[in-house]
């Protein structure tokens, strides 16, 4: 047996007010229920969200949400913020991509994109991926899996890769 | 939205009374008025063909007739150290909410595989009116 | 003494009543008496130009007229594993303390560049009388 | 079973009423009904010829005239990141459970060397009847 | 001053009812007091524990203790079920391990048994405790930790673990 007396349906666009135990009409998005409505009308009284809240539906709440806050400490940018009818929206500072914490990526933090430092650059940076580093640009050798420039390596370790650099200076004797 | 976890009401430690009851996951509230509200969840692994996350997370979330999303009223999320094989990871979460007749209250996971649900007392959810 | 974090007291799940007020970064205590006072904090990182810390603090602190220094009621501190890049660590904190009128609760923490305030549900702080 | 904390009840912060009375490490339950109980221990080390275990943990039990053998109420398990040298772990739990006049309430902790006693607001233990 | 009045002692069998303020007969194990006696008597009502509960000794409690549940997805297996008088008792699946979390070993998780590729064991896995390994098997050689069967090896470097193999095999000429 339902403990508390169920609540009836109530018509399309008006929700049930337990207070005053009436259907009363929803206030559009971006506003809340400051109070309820008289009788079964419509006459609900709506305020507007007050600054760093929202709501983002119709609704018969006594307040609205509190907006999250992007953290910026965090390199975290505003994409877009607050409105009285949508949560502010985060992303990351030039330079850095988002490391999500789990797959719904609610919560995540901006690291630096990797520099590929002597490398040339396959994918670059976005705001979903970190920078892909190909392989040694021109003129730079990999050693130690880092890539070096050639003109400071020694003319005798000049690989193949650094043929031409060496060739045009050197003797170009093979190691 | 995260999954949505299960719960014991009758058996053991577990029980419901005065009018707050449970039904379809949630604690359904008989009374207007401020609660304290809290719940334990202990997350271990490793299970089986599912590498370490490397978070966890418990939120307590409300549903209302008034409003047609959940609104989330208490987050915990941790990070865990990559190393180790079987590893242990309680979250407790407990504050202060004010409630409406009717609302229902639930808690979701991460990931619901990685939940202890084996010992009543590693894993648990209540709430009284103040 | 350790940084005093602020607080929303108005907005969104905010709120106060029964003459418990929020000034000053405070909870002010309306009437003598028993309360379970608790509170929770998010810390994350990492964030710019600091290395990661190998641990965090968060104080609940009692301040009142009748002495000069504040007084520690609750205390969580915990390390940080060291490898791994960005982070999360919630700490709880909740007990019964008696309390007089006008004294004032805050909470303190090791870095308040560390703390995640960008959710509500996320970081709290509450009081009840029992 | 595992070894059992000793509290002070007196001094500092730490008191008792309403008959909730302290006697050999557990809480008495002077009336029968719902009580909301939790403890938090800090764990910490490392401590002398110990190596670093690889979990801690807390249970809150009690312990009845009804039943030879004690009940665990609340557990509390956390598995430690093998590196770095000095740690500490807070543990919270906290619960409603219904209890009978003359239960008692106890502590366990899987190392009696590791818990911080230094502060009393480090580790702590209550609890009140709803 | 003892607040509530002490408790008389009850005798052997019975225990003190606050609520009737009385000594009454101990439910046995497997049950618990649904009402208790009446008068000094024992006449105690005692229920049988509801399934996936359990009681492993005779008791006054109002309820009997949920049964622990063995943890499928970390490979345990379930040794005895729960009955109305004992828990339930958790093993490991075959080819596991109990790797406890503390001496006492209440929680543990099952741990995969290392194979010993290509080695003998000295001791099989069991619930308590991994395989252990012994040295590289015959015709196997040791190298990086590891052990490699002889005939992939190159007839060269055909060390001493080999020589069967390779002397049956080739001229068998030191590498």
């Amino acid at each position: 047996p339902q403990r508390h007396a169920t609540k009836p349906r109530c018509p399309a666009g008006t929700n049930w007010i337990e207070r005053v135990r009436r259907c009363c009409a929803q206030c559009p998005a971006g506003k809340f229920l400051s109070s309820p409505c008289s009788s079964h009308g419509n006459d609900s009284v709506c305020t507007a969200c007050p600054a760093g809240t929202f709501r983002t539906q119709p609704n018969t709440l006594p307040e609205c949400q509190a907006c999250y806050e992007c953290d910026r400490q965090a390199f975290q940018s505003v994409l877009s913020n607050c409105s009285a009818t949508s949560n502010v929206v985060c992303g990351c500072e030039p330079g850095h991509f988002r490391d999500c914490l789990d797959e719904r990526c609610s919560d995540f933090s901006c690291r630096q994109c990797q520099p590929c430092t002597g490398r040339l650059i396959q994918r670059p940076c976005s705001e979903a991926q970190d920078t892909l580093c190909g392989s040694c640009k021109p003129d730079f050798y990999a050693e130690g899996g880092e890539c070096w420039p050639c003109r400071t390596s020694a003319p005798e370790t000049c690989g193949k890769e650094c043929q031409r650099a060496c060739g045009s200076g050197g003797d170009g004797s093979q190691g | 939205h995260l999954p949505i976890l299960q719960w014991e009401d009758k058996r053991g430690l577990a029980f419901t009374k005065n009018n707050l009851s449970y039904s379809s996951n949630a604690l359904v509230i008989p009374v207007s008025g401020d609660y304290y509200v809290y719940a334990q969840v202990t997350f271990r692994g490793p299970i089986e063909n599912k590498s370490k996350p490397n978070s966890v997370t418990e939120i307590i979330t409300k549903v209302t007739d008034s409003y047609p999303e959940p609104t989330q009223l208490l987050t915990g999320t941790t990070t865990l150290s990559e190393k180790g094989n079987s590893w242990f990871q309680p979250i407790y979460l407990g504050a202060v909410v004010s409630l409406e007749v009717g609302d229902k209250l639930m808690v979701n996971v991460s990931d619901i595989k990685l939940v202890d649900y084996t010992k009543e007392h590693k894993t648990f959810f209540g709430a009284f009116l103040l």
